[in-house]
């Protein structure tokens, strides 16, 4: 009957809009970004199975807004002793004489309007992989997490350093447990 | 499933309604009656009773009422309450006009969206004129032809008694 | 209004009183000349759909599409360009963009006092008006949205100001307090309830207009848009409850609406545009220049389109009146806030008041009180409101006054606000010229286009009006003398 | 921490592009990296889109660059270390390196920031016992004339790219020849106060006997040096001290603005002017509406022939008072009666207070002079044992100069540091001159007017790319070192000249340090090695050393007090004025001074901080002249002199003299840069050398008509106040009758909200601010705040974050000024927040108004709704926008970027953010260190910048803060505070000392 294919259509549409509307909504996430990288780096093989702990080489990630992806130096601190040899090692030892800089590709890149700094959530004792995944398991690095706002927040609301709002402050105050330090306001990351 | 009718044209709407009157005295029940444009006084003299689509509008107004305050509540106090210059969470003067828009929007678009329904209007229907010039400038009556005790005679007579100008059996899908 | 010793009839006879006093029973054709039958109705208003456009039609047309092209030119460069192409500044950040969207919000509001408003008090004059008065509030709702979209910095970002669900922000929605967000939920609201109650309103003739159609296309179009209507009793009595509920939610609607745009200004706290009267203000003015607009429209379409039978002089003297009235409501209201800004004695809204009558821009003050002030006063006389030239004239006067009068509002109270080292001139650009003769052109572009497509008159009111009594009793053409029987 | 020592080794540098092959379009790929020895780190060489953005290079450790979409996803970025780590050198983290100003000769101290290997931010070094510190407008700016696209990227000769070995070649052969013929070989250079350096001078001197050193200024006090000789016989410019004055008279000096040492003296002056002490009487004499005069207590309006008549004046009465010698009385046009309190308060105040005159005339200085020593303020207040060595020139030697190249007399001559073919008087006949030289090499940046004209030109380094010293005060010392390996192939002006003399050492860096070894080290006792002398000097930048001589006896006055009364009196009958003949003043302006940063587009769009006029230079006229002539704003006037003419619009000015037209100079170069080429009109030409010295006034001009009109950008078009309370001001008097304490807060509706740890706020005393618009150029620079160029400005589009409004009160032609530092006021319950409708604005819980950019869409409802007006809006792109060709169109001119705050796009608003990333890092430097914030930790870019500490930020929560102690304080009032908007800013009112006349 029409009046059934009219309904049908209706909700149909509706559907699609609602379909629609969450396609628009991951515009710009890019979860599961693992892109190729110049060398081959296999992070498994070294914060995993030889438990390198992540500041050794990302050091900047204690005191600076960038991690930073470790000099080629800093891996010829083990490689240059280490005999195992690769064909991606070559290509680390290639870059050095030539003293040609390696062109990572970044993983985790957020908007310029956003202001993150690595050492502040490192000194309060942010787990690397509560941002980054099990980096420790991933042959090839990929963006495990949205990196939206939303999701930033989420964490950050756990961890809030006050109860916002009239409401909350009554409630929350006496239930935090956790050592409260993520600010929520807007000038915590834009500016 | 489609049904016979017994259907009486008029050019003046005074002698339809007459004849609406006259038919229903006779015992016959109006199928229904086509018209150019509403024609008052026929409600009474059909018999129909005052529609309670508004009703649709005040529940659904009630409800739009409710959803506006409770969602502007919850932005705005529970889920992310912001200092929005020194104002306090809850600042439901500042949500009365959004409330109030919300439920004219709603339930003015249920109510029609419930006329829609109740009266199967719906795009891509196709209209079951049973007497043409009915949407220009004739007046028609219709009374479904049952199976049984209906005297199509008496009917016809009736209605051309009362000023109908033609009175055609028509076979259509209502 | 009425103090005539007669009774008011409602499309029918009247009903006998039991007094058995026949009141004088009014000719029911009243507002109709030339007493035509109902198939005459039907011809003469969808003639103008039917036939080919006249030359005047081509012109008009033209010239109103040339406009809107230079809209769309105008528009493209300002969002290539940015905003900067107007002649905004740090201390005028509103100018033409938001005078423009005011006044096309108020243009819009006569359409729905006509038709929803008048109906409530059973006014049958506005049969004949209402359906181009609606078209005209769809029209100038759209122009009027047009504005706050472009107006802004990131128009590819304007859906921020809706709440939705979801967003990547997480719990961040939108400001509730803020007067803009008022007026999204207003404007859409009030465009919605608008294009709904004039669909709705149209789908009968579009039913008479499928069982007029010859060609296949047009069978098909107004085919589907009439939804199957057949004219059905019982439908219509449904009809008309949904009719008088709709209007019943768009009265308060409205002036919700104007009252919602003038908060833009009145919870704000720069020096004139704080002020408390603002939303009845501003409502009155609405509906003043919404009047200024029909005639403007009406007086045009009436003779180009044959329609002096249906758009009669009696028509155009009760929309004068109006006019003259709530143009009185708006000089009031000036004065009231010269007199607000004396007594309160607030040291910035009396600099501002003093500023708007004496300041750089005192010439845009007197145009508006020229405008709104003295040129209603001109229609206490019949004679000029039912001159059809004369009220031309005027109400293109109304339209103007009632730009400057937003044009005051904004630029004035904002060229010198609270710092005096903030304190800057406006002046408008090519391009913010542009853009306001542009919002003309798409205005007349599809009220151009209405007329030609759509039954620019209600058939199936004016029929209904026209009652049982249609041949019955008859009055002849254009006879001012008839209209003091209802005074 | 010492810096890196050699930066060559440790800096990067960028060069040609060199496209590394994975980019995969050329166009999104402006420029390349180069790498250099072996820290190869990108240079901020951002592609398109990341140049505009925060983190458009976050440098040494990351190169960015789009390379092109991948279908639908986001822009590939790479990411490039380095090839080999630094331990001090961490990506992302700014280091601050002590140096020295040369943006003008007062050689201020510095702290510069550096940024992931780029100079990024100019600030005051505050262990300087001289300068504290505070900039001035002009220091702040400097760092973008480092990444000025104008600057010559080689050597040049003959007009051609040359190599260095090419053009020490072509010197040498010159010298040669120079030094067997018998013509000279000149240096011209501007006031030298690099003590090095002029050890290298000596060493030409010895090396070449016809060797001449020619110190010249644009803007000379020669006749400062010249009176002083014959008044007290030291060749010398005193070092003044405004703070031990008590009652300070100013004759045509801006000493607040850009006379001798501005910084130096605001920050004395201020100290000395506070209400809670016993502040000073300050009393100024002068033709146009100065910086200094707009803050004096008492300004008196003389046409500049008659500001010796009134030192005279003045003279004469202190003479009578003290019973010496007979001065006659000069009969000046100013009330008897205000020069009678004058000398009053002078006599009352002997030995603290303080005569300075800024004029060139030999004989004004010597009144001048004997003023002071009759009031017994030498030793005191002027200090000639340990002068100021910021000026040292002397005009007679120029000007023999001038004529020595028209004879033919000099064979070589080396420009550094100036540029006389466009501010020399006579600039035709030192281009003749030239012409008549057998070599001209011009160590300019760029090709100017003179140094296009040079046969070579060998670029020095821009001033944070070079090692150097100064010596600004004597004893004092400064040191300057790198921030940046040269951008380009310049070389610094000090080791060319090291080259060209054949030294053992060439390299300035080593010289520099021996020189200090040899001559500094051997002069303090505290320190044992040199080495840690060294390190120590370089890490404060600032050596006070004891003085050379001990203090000696008090040099007497013996200059001829009645031949210079006379001779002031003559030139003044002489220049006698009346009926359609004016007087013009020529004057430097404190955005542009003399001229030499012209193409600098932050100081070009700075406003004046007087007339608020941005963009070019104008005739500054009474308004009671305007009106007599019957001119308007910006009708353009041709003045005209014996010596020429100039053609300048028009610009009120209450206060000026109504005999005297004022016009700045340093404006109208013709060949300095795209942005400043051309801007205003050169007015040089019509000063002039009168006994021996340059004069900045002209006597006897017309203004006749034009016919045209010009547009002038000025940023404020209203001067009163109209009677609302936005600047309070009180007196002396009526402050002393209020208790301490008395500022109570307005009631308000709602219940507080700052729930943070912190309640961020500030104080702007009114009172110390100068009105000198250092912290406009520190906030431009800290914030990335784009310049939008004249035409916007005239659109009243300007996007400062800090300005400085000035209002006028009392009559048009003596009003009282005050300046008044505006920015967003942080309002508790701020009017902006509540209409925008996508909540981009909000208040923090620590009390900042937040302005988020990506969140805002554009209505512009909050700056309609904000009553200070502080909010600015992007009404362009001002980014990569070929109609804004200014620093940020360019990529070397992006690289002064703070990479800490993201560059606004079009269609947002944006406004002053209390420099939140200040706070941000200062709240995370305390997390790392495991500590509070202490109280004066966060400082401001607009306070740090100020020399007279007008502006303090800090915690109102914490009590004892200065910033809640200032709230507190009995000045203390919030402007428009009757709206209740609740600003954490707070101002404290102005207090007037006014002079009494009986």
């Amino acid at each position: 009957m029409r009046f059934q294919l009219v309904l049908m259509g209706l909700v149909g549409l509706a559907l699609a809009g609602g379909a629609g509307a969450w396609q628009l909504s991951r515009i710009g996430v890019h979860q599961g970004y693992g892109p190729q990288q110049p060398i081959a780096f296999p992070h498994k093989v070294h914060a995993g199975d030889n438990k390198i702990p992540c500041l050794y080489c990302h050091f900047g990630a204690r005191t600076s807004r960038h991690a930073g992806i470790p000099p080629a130096s800093v891996c010829m601190d083990c490689h240059s002793i280490l005999e195992k040899q690769t064909v991606e090692i070559e290509k680390l030892k290639e870059t050095l004489q030539q003293e040609r800089p390696i062109a990572w590709v970044k993983v985790h890149n957020l908007p310029d309007f956003v202001y993150f700094n690595h050492s502040q959530h490192v000194l309060s004792g942010v787990k690397c992989q509560s941002c980054h995944g099990p980096v420790e398991h991933m042959e090839r690095v990929q963006q495990v997490s949205p990196l939206t706002m939303g999701w930033c927040l989420q964490c950050h609301r756990e961890h809030a350093k006050l109860a916002v709002g009239d409401f909350q402050r009554a409630a929350l105050s006496l239930t935090q447990k956790q050592k409260p330090v993520a600010g929520l306001d807007c000038a915590s990351c834009h500016y | 499933m489609s049904s016979t009718f017994l259907v009486a044209t008029f050019s003046d709407p005074d002698a339809l309604v007459r004849a609406v009157v006259a038919v229903r005295e006779a015992g016959f029940k109006v199928y229904d009656v086509f018209a150019p444009y509403p024609l008052h006084g026929l409600d009474e003299a059909m018999g129909v009773k005052r529609s309670r689509l508004p009703w649709v509008t005040f529940c659904v107004g009630l409800c739009a009422l409710a959803l506006a305050l409770t969602f502007q509540f919850y932005t705005s106090v529970l889920d992310w309450p912001l200092n929005v210059g020194g104002k306090p969470d809850n600042s439901t003067l500042a949500f009365i006009p959004i409330c109030f828009e919300l439920t004219v929007l709603l339930s003015g678009l249920a109510t029609v969206a419930a006329l829609f329904l109740r009266a199967r209007l719906y795009p891509g229907k196709t209209a079951a004129l049973l007497a043409e010039g009915v949407t220009n400038d004739t007046f028609a009556l219709a009374l479904r032809r049952r199976e049984s005790g209906f005297d199509v005679h008496r009917a016809r007579v009736l209605l051309e008694q009362n000023g109908a100008e033609r009175v055609k059996e028509k076979e259509a899908e209502l | 209004m009425s103090t005539s010793t007669t009774v008011r009839v409602n499309g029918k006879t009247a009903p006998a009183t039991g007094s058995g006093v026949m009141p004088q029973v009014l000719p029911p054709t009243f507002w109709v000349d030339g007493n035509p039958t109902f198939r005459q109705i039907t011809d003469d208003i969808a003639q103008p759909m039917e036939g080919r456009p006249g030359k005047g039609w081509w012109i008009c047309f033209g010239i109103a599409f040339l406009a809107l092209l230079n809209l769309g030119g105008m528009v493209t460069y300002l969002i290539a360009k940015g905003i900067g192409v107007w002649g905004l500044n740090n201390s005028v950040g509103w100018a033409f963009d938001i005078t423009n969207f005011v006044f096309w919000v108020g243009i819009g509001h006569a359409g729905t006092l006509i038709s929803a408003i008048l109906l409530l008090f059973r006014q049958q004059w506005r049969t004949s008006i209402n359906r181009s008065a609606e078209a005209m509030t769809i029209f100038a709702v759209m122009c009027a949205g047009l504005f706050p979209a472009i107006h802004m910095g990131r128009p590819w970002d304007a859906f921020f100001i809706f709440p939705y669900f979801p967003n990547q922000r997480g719990p961040l929605w939108v400001n509730f307090r803020s007067p803009l967000v008022w007026d999204v939920f207003a404007i859409s609201t009030y465009l919605t309830i608008s294009l709904v109650f004039w669909y709705l309103g149209m789908v009968p003739d579009l039913a008479t207009l499928r069982d007029r159609a010859t060609g296949k296309i047009k069978k098909f179009i107004f085919g589907t848009l009439s939804l199957g209507w057949n004219g059905s009793h019982r439908t219509w009595a449904r009809y008309e409850i949904v009719s008088l509920v709709l209007a019943g939610l768009a009265t308060p609607l409205v002036l919700s609406v104007h009252s919602i745009v003038s908060m833009d200004f009145a919870t704000s706290l720069l020096p004139g545009w704080h002020t408390t009267i603002f939303p009845p203000y501003f409502v009155a003015g609405a509906i003043y220049s919404g009047f200024g607009m029909v005639l403007t429209l009406l007086i045009i379409t009436r003779s180009t389109m044959n329609l002096q039978r249906y758009i009669t002089l009696r028509h155009l003297d009760k929309m004068a009146k109006v006019t003259m009235l709530t143009g009185m409501i708006v000089s009031y209201a000036y004065l009231t806030e010269f007199f607000g800004a004396w007594y309160g004695g607030n040291l910035y809204e009396r600099y501002h008041f003093i500023n708007r009558a004496t300041g750089p821009y005192a010439w845009c003050f007197y145009l508006m009180v020229l405008c709104n002030v003295i040129t209603p006063q001109l229609l206490w006389t019949r004679k000029a409101r039912t001159s059809v030239v004369f009220l031309f004239i005027v109400s293109i006067m109304v339209n103007i006054g009632m730009w400057f009068e937003r044009f005051v509002i904004i630029v004035v109270s904002l060229h010198r606000a609270f710092l005096p080292s903030g304190w800057g001139m406006f002046y408008p650009t090519i391009v913010d010229v542009g853009v306001l003769v542009g919002s003309f052109g798409l205005f007349f572009t599809c009220f151009l286009l209405f007329i030609r497509v759509l039954p620019m008159i209600a058939m199936w009111e004016i029929k209904g009006v026209m009652g049982h009594g249609a041949h019955k009793m008859a009055l002849s053409a254009d006879d001012p003398e008839k209209v003091t029987v209802n005074v | 921490m010492s810096p890196c020592k050699s930066p060559k080794e440790s800096l990067v540098q960028i060069g040609a592009p060199a496209a590394p092959a994975y980019w995969k379009s050329v166009d999104e790929l402006q420029s390349g990296v180069k790498q250099t020895g072996e820290f190869p780190g990108g240079l901020p060489a951002g592609g398109r889109g990341e140049a505009t953005r925060r983190d458009f290079l976050a440098l040494m450790g990351f190169s960015l660059a789009a390379a092109g979409l991948s279908g639908c996803r986001a822009p590939v970025q790479h990411a490039m270390p380095l090839l080999i780590g630094s331990e001090q050198i961490i990506p992302g983290v700014a280091n601050f390196y002590a140096t020295t100003c040369r943006g003008c000769a007062s050689s201020c101290s510095l702290l510069v920031k550096q940024r992931d290997g780029r100079p990024i931010k100019i600030e005051g070094n505050a262990q300087s016992a001289i300068f504290g510190g505070g900039t001035c407008a002009t220091g702040q700016a400097t760092v973008l004339s480092l990444y000025d696209d104008e600057r010559l990227r080689s050597p040049l000769w003959q007009g051609q790219t040359a190599k260095w070995e090419e053009i020490d070649r072509h010197v040498a052969e010159a010298l040669q020849e120079a030094a067997g013929g018998k013509r000279e070989i000149v240096l011209l250079s501007g006031t030298v106060t690099s003590p090095s350096t002029r050890a290298i001078i000596a060493e030409w001197h010895a090396r070449y006997p016809r060797f001449r050193h020619v110190e010249y200024d644009a803007v000379s006090l020669s006749a400062i040096r010249t009176a002083n000789e014959s008044s007290f016989g030291h060749a010398v410019v005193p070092h003044y001290s405004f703070d031990k004055a008590r009652v300070i008279v100013g004759l045509e000096a801006d000493f607040l603005g850009t006379w001798l040492s501005p910084v130096e003296f605001a920050r004395q002056y201020a100290a000395n002017r506070k209400p809670e002490g016993s502040p000073s009487l300050h009393v100024q004499f002068e033709s146009g509406m100065s910086v200094t005069g707009s803050n004096a207590d008492v300004r008196v309006a003389v046409p500049p022939s008659q500001i010796g008549l009134v030192a005279v004046a003045l003279l004469h009465r202190i003479a009578r008072k003290a019973g010496t010698g007979e001065v006659p009385e000069s009969g000046s046009a100013v009330d008897a009666k205000k020069l009678d309190a004058v000398a009053d308060e002078l006599w009352k105040h002997r030995g603290e207070s303080l005569v300075v005159s800024g004029v060139n005339d030999v004989h004004v200085q010597t009144v001048v002079n004997a003023l002071n020593a009759a009031l017994g303020n030498i030793g005191k207040t002027v200090d000639l044992a340990h002068p100021s060595l910021q000026r040292s020139v002397n005009d007679q030697s120029m000007a023999e100069l001038v004529d020595k190249m028209n004879r033919g007399e000099v064979h070589t001559l080396m420009l550094h540091g100036v540029n006389p073919a466009y501010d020399y008087h006579q600039a035709d006949q030192f281009s003749a001159g030239l012409k008549k030289t057998a070599l001209v090499v011009s160590l300019s940046d760029r090709r100017d007017e003179t140094s296009s004209q040079a046969h070579a030109i060998c670029p020095d380094h821009h001033f944070l790319e070079a090692w150097g010293d100064a010596e600004p005060v004597e004893s004092h010392f400064s040191l300057a070192q790198p921030l940046i390996a040269p951008l380009f192939e310049t070389r610094s002006a000090q080791e060319s000249m090291l080259k060209w003399l054949a030294h053992d050492e060439t390299d300035y860096y080593k010289y520099l340090r021996a020189f200090w070894q040899k001559d500094l080290f051997p002069r303090q006792k505290e320190i044992k090695s040199f080495d840690d002398f060294w390190d120590q000097s370089l890490q404060s930048g600032v050596v006070d050393l004891p003085a050379k001589t001990a203090a000696a006896v008090l040099p007497k006055f013996h200059g001829d007090v009645k031949a210079a009364a006379d001779s002031i009196m003559a030139g003044s009958a002489q220049a006698h004025t009346g009926g359609d003949s004016y007087e013009v003043h020529f004057y430097e302006s404190v955005p542009l001074r003399d001229g030499r940063h012209a193409n600098n587009p932050w100081l070009l769009e700075l406003p004046d901080p007087v007339t608020k006029v941005t963009w070019g230079n104008y005739a500054a006229v009474a308004p009671a002249l305007l009106k007599k002539l019957g001119m308007s704003d910006g009708d353009v006037r041709r003045l005209k002199t014996e010596s020429g003419q100039l053609e300048l619009p028009v610009f009120t000015q209450p206060g000026q003299d109504p005999h005297t037209v004022s016009v700045a100079l340093g404006y109208g170069r013709r060949q300095v840069g795209r942005a400043g080429q051309n801007v205003g009109v050169n007015a040089f030409p019509l000063t002039h050398q009168e006994q021996g010295g340059r004069r900045y006034s002209v006597a006897k001009v017309a203004l006749e008509k034009t016919g045209r009109s010009e547009k002038l950008a000025t940023t404020q078009t209203h001067f009163s106040m109209e009677g609302r309370p936005i600047v309070l001001e009180t007196t002396l008097e009526e402050l002393n009758h209020e208790p301490a304490e008395s500022h109570e807060a307005l009631p308000t509706l709602w219940e507080d909200r700052l729930h943070g740890e912190h309640a961020w706020g500030m104080a702007v005393d009114m009172n110390s601010c100068t009105g000198c618009s250092a912290c406009v150029v520190a906030c431009q620079a800290e914030n990335n705040v784009p310049v939008v160029g004249k035409d916007q400005i005239e659109r009243i589009r300007i996007m400062h974050w800090i300005r400085i409004d000035r209002y006028y009160s009392g009559p048009e032609e003596d009003p009282v000024s005050v300046h008044q530092p505006m920015m967003c006021q942080h309002c508790q319950n701020a009017p902006c927040e509540t209409v925008c409708p996508v909540v981009a604005t909000t208040t923090s819980s620590e009390g900042l108004n937040q302005q988020v950019y990506n969140r805002c869409i554009g209505t512009r409802y909050c700056a309609n709704n904000c009553p200070y007006k502080v909010r600015r809006f992007n009404w362009y792109n001002y980014t990569d926008n070929p109609k804004f060709d200014f620093n940020m169109e360019s990529p070397l001119g992006r690289m002064v970027l703070n990479p800490d705050v993201v560059v606004r796009s079009r269609g947002v608003m944006e406004k002053c953010s209390l420099c939140v990333q200040r706070i941000q890092l200062a709240k995370n430097m305390a997390l790392q260190g495991g500590r509070q914030i202490a109280d004066g930790e966060i400082q401001t870019a607009c306070q740090q910048s100020c020399p007279t500490q007008a502006i303090v930020f800090g915690d109102l929560k914490d009590p004892n803060s200065r910033v809640s102690q200032l709230q507190r304080n009995r000045r203390s009032y919030q402007v428009l505070e009757d709206l209740g908007t609740r600003p954490n800013v707070g101002y404290l009112k102005k207090v007037r000392n006014p002079l009494e006349t009986t």
